[in-house]
């Protein structure tokens, strides 16, 4: 056993000691950003949505781009819990409780801009099918009301299935903590006490659990796609958006995953637990991703490409490539291909630095692509007298840094509450290596 | 009002409804000068509602339908929410009887434009 | 929940609290309980207890998930009839998806519910001597209304860091 | 003395209810439950009927066309204007700027009563009866004075208030010269050509729907000519079919305007060219070498004079190939008969009557005279002086030697050149009184403002034609202290001892009743009772005996009158400048109501641009100058120098810039007249343009102005009379059901003349908000009908120009519903695709996926300043901020029609119901109607083979069929 089990829980129980002020300062910093972002909101809301740079036809600009961008993060975490754990891949273990912590904290960020972007707000509940003395209900057909329930769906679920799993580890704190912590873990141990009876229920229950979080992961970016590939518009209108727009969210969900780790291994001392090895193949996921990326944008240029030279489709995505927004298209190339390719050399993969720079731009570069994707068409229409040319306005921009503060802000408390690696799986893996929980031979 | 006095003048008194009468007295003066009357309005739908009460009447709708046994108010006052859901009851209920005919009655635009 | 007796060991070493489970079971003690910070694969198997039932509940609650789906979608639509896009107005493919989520968010919620009446007091109204390390670094086996000596005499065997009496 | 129109129209009485009509103009949000107050009427009036439109038949004066006009009134505010189908000029429709007078009745800066200047220089409110002492003792003084002590400056005012001023001016001793009569698009060499040829001096009548040619040398008869909704329409009477019944329209000028964008072809002759065309046709026709038939003999006389002309020179000083000038020539020969329009405004330079006169002679040459021109018809009521007249006043008010000058609706400062310097000799005049309703450039000049009433509040009568009078009649009353103007003169003249005997009528009302006898003489010479008649006549509108007169009452050519004319005037010479081309706009005008915020805010056809002046150059100019659309760039000419943003604009040529007639083309303008008929020469300058390097946002509606061959618009031919369309038979879903009514629209983009009417009646039916210069800038203009001008492809040749009026198109299948996550937008069982703007969340998908972008977002709560808002139509809801709004088909013109028909139990018949925009369409290019009844004349139309819709291949199913315009090739 590389490291014991009371110097796996003293790690952890490390992570939640009274923190520097190092901590509270990027705590100010995150709160004040986030504040500063409310408080452009409510410019639009006293105000009007004169205040962003929307017009005809650009309909939608940084908020729809932040909404699909904080979607795409929240994907990371489910996939590494979920899938990874279905594929018994084994680097999962040390990594997975703060990939879902990201997710649920992205999916709250996320859930906010549908209802920012409304022309008025304060009616956002229309938007939820509720009987209702109108007796006039929601119209399913309209991809809107599916990001609804799958936003929603995913929200609750991927909450679930972090606290389920933060159980027995909160059982392990509760024991040795002491004053409101022994209240919180008590609470979160959900009267756990680790009976035999108990992890059968449980090992069973967690295996539904990725089951079902599994196909979520898959459809909610679906979902999100489908906004823009239900649509006519050329350049959303298109039968590859949901596999693309997957790659895409699990690329920067990785990223960022990679982005937090980095600096967090080293904040936390947590390098015995998240060891190099982890972020290598973290870092693999990012190549393969890419990869996906770099092909769905390569099949997007050739398919217009291959239309009539005054087809719509084909004249979008010319402007795209040589338009006014032409420099943001190359920008997000290189950093979403480019940039992730490199990972390929070994050299490159292994130095955490060049890994920090390369994912951190990849998020800027995933950012970029949804920029293109929503701006640029809508700029481009089939009326050409109808063309013209979106720029955000402060108020977007305020709010779309504001969504960081808010992200990290609430991650900063949840580092500090939660136990950032999963104890229980971590003394299993000690204990034995090869097994996750749930798979466990059985008698009957 | 001026209607309304067109009878009032003449009618006799009332002797079970003294009041009433009294009510109906004090009115003939401000008819006589001019000045305006500032009724408190009792019915009133939104802004975003078109409502005409000639379709509605022209649809034989009695006026208690809506506005209760108005001849038995000492003071008027409203009996029925007049929120959609209410318009909608009444609306279905008739569009059921004629369906082809009485289409535009469950039809948004008949009643916000 | 009623104090039962038996006798409690708590192990460090998986392995040899497997070995007492085996033990205790081969030396005629039927019920045999463990407590552990983790699902010892080892542990678990030497228990050899059924696999969960939960099955039971969450397939079943995922059912309704899908009904609810359709029941919403379908009705809502029906309810009143408005034509957009030229489209019918129960159309499969959208719906498929609302009822698609529902499912999930239903089966996954009954999943919940079941997980938490099945592990509520330890699962099922049975007695374990808890104790603080069973969630940090210890296996705590617990032969209930074994013979004492025997029970002892076998957890010591096997290995136990100590051993105590429950009465 | 009270107010006529409240005296004697009380049924008129504007009503302050709060909501008593039960119909909101509030946002389409959650309703307030503050308690109300309703102040019913005490005594209703017999004819309101709240919740009920009420009508009035008046006369619409915002140009000298004098259109007649229906108000439609609501509890007594005036809501909508709309042409009066009984008037023979209008003919039922107006123009944008008809449209408009709406809101000069609601502007807010609208004097609220008379006022005088105080020596703090600021104007300060007084009582009408101060107003009018000072006025009278200020007359007595100035007659001791003698003449010309008294002056008026008037606008055309052929009616009552015409002969009242005249009359009132003799009075107080001023001579008839005294009085000067100023419109500065007034048509005056058409008057001198006519007088000089003909002995007629009179603007002739044009007939064109006789005209199976149409040749424009600068009369721009879409924007401004003479008067443009009646020409617009018989322009669109020979359009809209093909082959060679259809009308051929040439332009001839510098410019392609918009007139131009409705000719087969542009004979870009260089500014001031167009006589050298004139003179090119004249002498090919006159030619006996090309044997025109049956030529009128007296031209065929001059062919002497008219053979020393030499082609080559015309064809130099044209710029035009002298094949082109031979082409048109021989198509004029052939095609009988035809007409021969100009000069126009932007044709008008020194040498504009004798262009006059020859453009004249070819009509008399082709024998178009007594067919499609007409003289004998004009009334030569007041017709307006001459420069030379005004200028003449300008330098004795200078000199001190003008006490009184009443102005009269009259802007010289603001219409005349700056070099004129009319400001400073307004400040020369002791006591300057204006009648202005609104500040403009001369009313701030003014020492007494005494507010006429708007034409709407008001009496009056136009006769802008002999056996057309339009009678004007409030249809509410004054919603501010002002006095009918010439009330006011009888009100002075009375108080005058000296006079009091000239005024025998109590108030102005008398005075019009009483020359309508003469008027109902003339239309109807016997008549059993007056009052009848006039009860008659103000009913529908005015006295009409309109007829063209009988063929063979044509003018004769004055011996030797011809002779002055056929010559080209010595050769300017052409430097490194630029030919400073001044263009009229549909929504300019003459300047009057330019301010006002509808006119402002929809974008020129030509330019797309708003809220904004700007100088066009051509792109071969605008890359020599290194100057893009926006860049600012200073135009100067031997009389000033201004600053105009640039817009690109190919159709103009290399060798000219062209600015908008009014602010800044006055700063530049130097003060040249015609010398014969001293009418205001517009061309006459020439202009160096050079880039300033300040770049401004021009608010600019168009993205790109060409088709990038994407064939969004099918055109016709002879050759090919059917548009080519995709074949959609294929379905997935079976069509919606439309049981009763399947709501559609035809628009004949063959007649459509870009001229902006229809949108400007959008704006005013459904209480469209106007969002200001920075929306536009940003791309928020709010229109729900959009000009789309598509240009063609390859810029410089023969642009082939299309014109998409582009609104909701209704679609069956329509995208912008299912992307709705509340239903606030859906297929309603009549075919529309209904927008619930109290339902609406405002997530714009809607318009995201709306093909045709033609739904509007509400970014900001709109303003709509008092008292603007009492022109709000109460029976559609104003939208609030964060709603999505657009085109409905005027669903509550529909639903009117529909319950006029329940009430009578039958269906709705087809033409019963109209939306604002087909309704005041001056071309008739918009058909509405049932597209179920096979037989309607839009389900007629939508079957033609011209029909295509917009975006077809998208199998929106649209239930607007754009019926597609007709391109002859140019036979070379």
């Amino acid at each position: 056993m590389s490291l014991s089990f009371e110097r796996l829980e003293e790690t952890v129980r490390a992570t939640h000691r009274r923190p520097g002020p190092g901590y509270f300062l990027l705590l100010l910093l995150a709160g004040s950003l986030a504040g500063f972002g409310g408080w452009a909101y409510s410019l639009i809301v006293r105000k009007g949505l004169y205040l962003t740079g929307l017009e005809r036809p650009g309909g939608w600009g940084n908020l729809i781009t932040d909404f699909v961008f904080w979607v795409g993060i929240a994907h990371s975490g489910t996939l590494i819990s979920a899938i990874l754990f279905l594929f018994r891949a084994k680097f999962r273990t040390a990594v997975y409780r703060v990939a879902e912590m990201m997710t649920v904290f992205a999916v709250m960020t996320a859930g906010l801009y549908p209802i920012f972007h409304l022309g008025r707000p304060w009616f956002a509940y229309w938007l939820f099918p509720y009987p209702n003395d109108r007796g006039i209900w929601v119209n399913f057909r309209s991809p809107l009301i599916w990001d609804v329930f799958a936003i929603s769906t995913y929200f609750i679920v991927s909450t679930v299935f972090l606290l389920v799993g933060v159980a027995p580890d909160a059982a392990a704190l509760r024991d040795k903590a002491t004053g409101w912590r022994k209240k919180l873990y008590t609470l979160l141990a959900f009267g756990w006490r680790g009976t035999d009876e108990q992890w059968r229920h449980y090992t069973r229950a967690y295996l539904f659990f990725a089951a079902f979080a599994t196909p979520l992961v898959v459809s909610v970016h679906s979902v999100v796609s489908w906004d823009f590939a239900v649509s006519i518009l050329p350049g959303w209108h298109s039968t590859l958006f949901p596999p693309y727009f997957v790659a895409g969210a699990i690329l920067s969900g990785v990223a960022m995953v990679i982005v937090i780790l980095i600096p967090l291994r080293k904040w936390l001392h947590l390098e015995e637990i998240i060891t190099p090895t982890h972020l290598d193949m973290l870092s693999r996921l990012v190549v393969l991703t890419s990869l996906i990326v770099t092909y769905s944008y390569a099949t997007e240029i050739a398919t217009s490409l291959a239309e009539p030279v005054a087809d719509p489709e084909r004249s979008t995505f010319v402007f795209r490539m040589t338009g006014h927004y032409a420099p943001l298209f190359w920008l997000m190339v290189t950093f979403n291909c480019v940039g992730p390719s490199l990972l390929l050399i070994g050299r490159v993969r292994r130095s955490i630095r060049a890994l920090f720079v390369i994912s951190l731009l990849v998020n800027v570069g995933m950012w970029l692509e949804r920029f293109n994707i929503v701006v640029t068409s809508l700029a481009h229409d089939r009326l050409p007298f109808m063309w013209r040319n979106y720029s955000p306005s402060w108020v977007e921009w305020a709010m779309t840094f504001g969504s960081f503060g808010w992200f990290f802000f609430w991650f900063l408390i949840g580092l500090k509450l939660l136990p950032p690696v999963s104890i229980a799986e971590m003394k299993e893996e000690l204990a034995h290596g090869a097994h996750g929980p749930g798979e466990v031979a059985h008698a009957s | 009002m001026a209607r309304c006095q067109g009878c009032h003048r003449f009618v006799k008194e009332d002797k079970e409804k003294p009041a009433v009468t009294a009510e109906i007295k004090a009115l003939l003066p401000i008819l006589a000068e001019g000045s305006v009357i500032e009724w408190k309005r009792v019915h009133r739908v939104p802004d975003l509602v078109y409502f005409t009460h000639e379709r509605h009447v022209l649809g034989g709708v009695g006026c208690q339908e809506c506005h209760g046994d108005v001849d038995q108010m000492e003071v008027l006052r409203q009996v029925s929410p007049l929120t959609m859901g209410w318009c909608l009851q009444c609306h279905k209920a008739k569009q059921a009887q004629r369906p082809a005919e009485l289409a535009k009655l469950s039809d948004c635009l008949t009643c916000h434009k | 929940m009623p104090v039962e007796q038996g006798v409690l060991g708590s192990f460090s070493e998986p392995e040899a609290a497997a070995r007492a489970v085996l033990a205790l079971k081969a030396g005629g003690c039927a019920d045999v309980r463990a407590a552990m910070p983790a699902p010892f694969p080892q542990v678990v198997a030497a228990l050899g207890k059924r696999r969960s039932a939960i099955d039971f509940v969450t397939f079943p609650g995922a059912l309704l998930g899908l009904l609810c789906g359709i029941g919403l979608t379908v009705g809502a639509s029906v309810a009143w009839p408005i034509v957009t896009g030229g489209k019918p107005i129960v159309s499969i493919p959208p719906f498929v998806i609302v009822i698609f989520e529902v499912t999930v968010l239903i089966g996954s919620l009954t999943n919940l519910a079941a997980l938490s009446l099945g592990t509520w007091h330890g699962g099922r109204p049975r007695f374990f001597p808890s104790q603080a390390q069973f969630n940090a670094d210890r296996i705590g086996v617990f032969a209930a209304g074994a013979d004492p000596t025997v029970a002892e005499q076998i957890l010591r065997d096997s290995g136990a860091q100590e051993v105590s009496r429950v009465r | 003395m009270t107010d006529p129109s409240e005296k004697v129209l009380s049924r008129r009485t504007f009503l302050k209810i709060a909501g008593a009509a039960g119909v909101g103009v509030t946002a389409g949000c959650s309703p307030q439950a503050a308690t109300q107050k309703v102040i019913p009427f005490l005594i209703p009036p017999e004819d309101i009927v709240p919740g009920t439109p009420l009508y009035y038949r008046s006369v619409c004066r915002e140009c000298s066309a004098s259109c007649g006009l229906t108000a439609r009134t609501r509890e007594g505010r005036v809501v909508k204007l709309e042409g009066n189908p009984e008037d023979p000029i209008g003919g039922g429709a107006l123009c944008a700027r008809g449209q408009a007078a709406l809101q000069g009745l609601y502007a807010p800066d609208r004097f609220k009563g008379p006022m005088r200047l105080g020596s703090d220089g600021k104007l300060t409110p007084i009582s009408w009866d101060e107003a009018e002492d000072q006025l009278g003792k200020a007359l007595a003084a100035a007659n001791q004075k003698g003449p010309g002590a008294i002056r008026m400056i008037s606008r055309p005012e052929p009616g009552s208030a015409g002969s009242l001023q005249t009359a009132f001016l003799r009075a107080v001793g001023a001579r008839s010269e005294d009085r000067i009569v100023f419109d500065p698009l007034d048509p005056a060499p058409l008057r001198a050509a006519g007088g000089v040829l003909f002995g007629r001096p009179e603007v002739p009548v044009y007939d064109l729907t006789k005209a199976r040619s149409i040749v424009c040398f600068g009369a721009e008869i879409v924007e401004t000519w003479v008067s443009p909704v009646e020409y617009a329409r018989q322009l669109a009477a020979g359009r809209g079919r093909v082959g060679e019944e259809r009308t051929r329209l040439t332009w001839v000028g510098p410019r392609l305007s918009l007139t131009g964008y409705s000719a087969d072809s542009w004979m870009r002759a260089r500014a001031g060219g167009e006589l050298a065309v004139a003179l090119g046709l004249l002498r090919w026709l006159a030619d006996p070498a090309h044997e025109t038939t049956n030529l009128a003999r007296e031209v065929r006389l001059l062919f002497p004079q008219l053979a020393r002309l030499d082609p080559a020179e015309l064809s130099r000083r044209a710029d035009v190939p002298w094949t082109q000038i031979e082409l048109l020539a021989k198509e004029l020969a052939s095609r009988r008969p035809s007409a021969l329009l100009g000069p126009g405004l932007s044709s008008q330079g020194e040498d504009a009557t004798q262009l006059a006169a020859v453009v004249m002679l070819i009509n008399l040459a082709l024998g178009n005279l007594g067919q499609s021109v007409w003289y004998g018809l004009d009334p030569r009521k007041d017709p307006s002086s001459s420069l030379a007249e005004v200028e003449s006043l300008l330098a004795d008010m200078s000199a001190g030697r003008v006490e009184v000058l009443f102005v009269h609706h009259a802007d010289p400062v603001g219409a005349l050149p700056a070099v004129a310097g009319a400001a400073d000799a307004l400040g020369k005049v002791p006591l300057v009184v204006s009648f202005g309703g609104r500040p403009d450039a001369t009313t701030s000049h003014a020492r007494l403002v005494l507010p006429d009433h708007h034409p709407l509040e008001a009496w009056g009568d136009a006769s802008p034609r002999l056996g057309v009078v339009n009678l004007c009649q409030p249809a509410m009353t004054p919603l501010a202290d002002t006095r009918a103007a010439s009330q006011v003169l009888l009100e002075v003249g009375a108080k005058l001892p000296s006079l009091a005997a000239h005024f025998p009528w109590p108030d102005f009302y008398e005075y019009t009743q009483a020359r309508s006898e003469t008027y109902a003489m003339l239309a109807l010479g016997k008549f059993p009772d007056l009052v009848s008649v006039q009860r008659d006549a103000l009913q529908r509108g005015g006295y009409y005996s309109f007829k063209l007169p009988a063929p063979t009452d044509v003018p004769e050519l004055l011996a030797g009158a011809a002779d002055a004319f056929l010559r080209l005037p010595s050769s300017s010479l052409r430097g490194s400048e630029l030919d400073l081309v001044i263009f009229p706009t549909v929504l300019r005008g003459d300047g009057r109501s330019a301010e006002l915020p509808w006119l402002r805010e929809v974008p020129d056809t030509v330019s797309t641009v708003s809220w904004s002046p700007w100088a066009e150059l051509s792109p071969t100019t605008a890359k020599r100058l290194g100057v893009v659309t926006g860049d600012v760039v200073a135009v100067s000419t031997s009389a000033g120098k201004t600053e105009v943003p640039a817009y690109v604009y190919p159709g103009l040529r290399n060798d000219a810039v062209a600015l908008p007639v009014g602010f800044p083309a006055t700063a530049v303008l130097p003060a040249a007249r015609d010398a014969l008929s001293g009418a205001f020469a517009f061309r006459s300058a020439r202009a160096a343009v050079s880039p300033t390097g300040r770049r401004v946002n021009l608010p600019l509606l168009e993205g790109s102005p060409y088709q990038h061959g994407r064939e969004i618009l099918g055109t016709v031919s002879a050759a090919a009379p059917v548009v080519h369309r995709p074949d959609l038979s294929a379905r997935m879903y079976k069509e919606p059901e439309h049981p009763l009514h399947r709501w559609g629209m035809v628009i004949d983009l063959d007649k459509c003349t870009g001229c902006s009417a229809c949108i400007v009646a959008c704006f005013a039916e459904n209480n469209v908000p106007v969002m200001g210069p920075e929306a536009a800038v940003k791309g928020r203009y709010m229109g729900w009908i959009r000009m789309e001008r598509y240009l063609g492809e390859e810029p410089g040749d023969a642009l082939d120009v299309n014109m998409l009026p582009m609104l909701c198109q209704q679609c069956t299948n329509a995208p912008c519903e299912p992307v709705c996550p509340v239903y606030a937008t859906y297929h309603t069982a009549e075919g529309l695709n209904a927008q619930v703007y109290n339902r609406c969340v405002g997530t714009r998908y809607c318009s995201n996926n709306c093909p045709y972008k033609v739904r509007t977002f509400n970014w900001r709560d709109a303003q709509f300043a008092a008292p603007l808002n009492m022109q709000l139509n109460p029976d559609v809801t104003v939208r609030s901020r964060g709603v999505m709004e657009k085109c409905t088909f005027c669903v509550q013109r529909i639903r009117f029609g529909e319950n006029q028909a329940r009430n009578e139990h039958r269906l709705v018949r087809d033409g019963e119901v109209t939306p604002a925009c087909a309704q005041t369409c001056p071309a008739k290019a918009i058909v509405f109607g049932d597209l179920k009844d096979s037989d309607s004349s839009v389900a007629r139309l939508s079957r033609e083979g011209r029909g295509f819709r917009a975006l077809e291949d998208l199998n929106t199913q649209p239930a607007i069929t754009y019926l597609a315009r007709v391109r002859e090739k140019e036979e070379q």
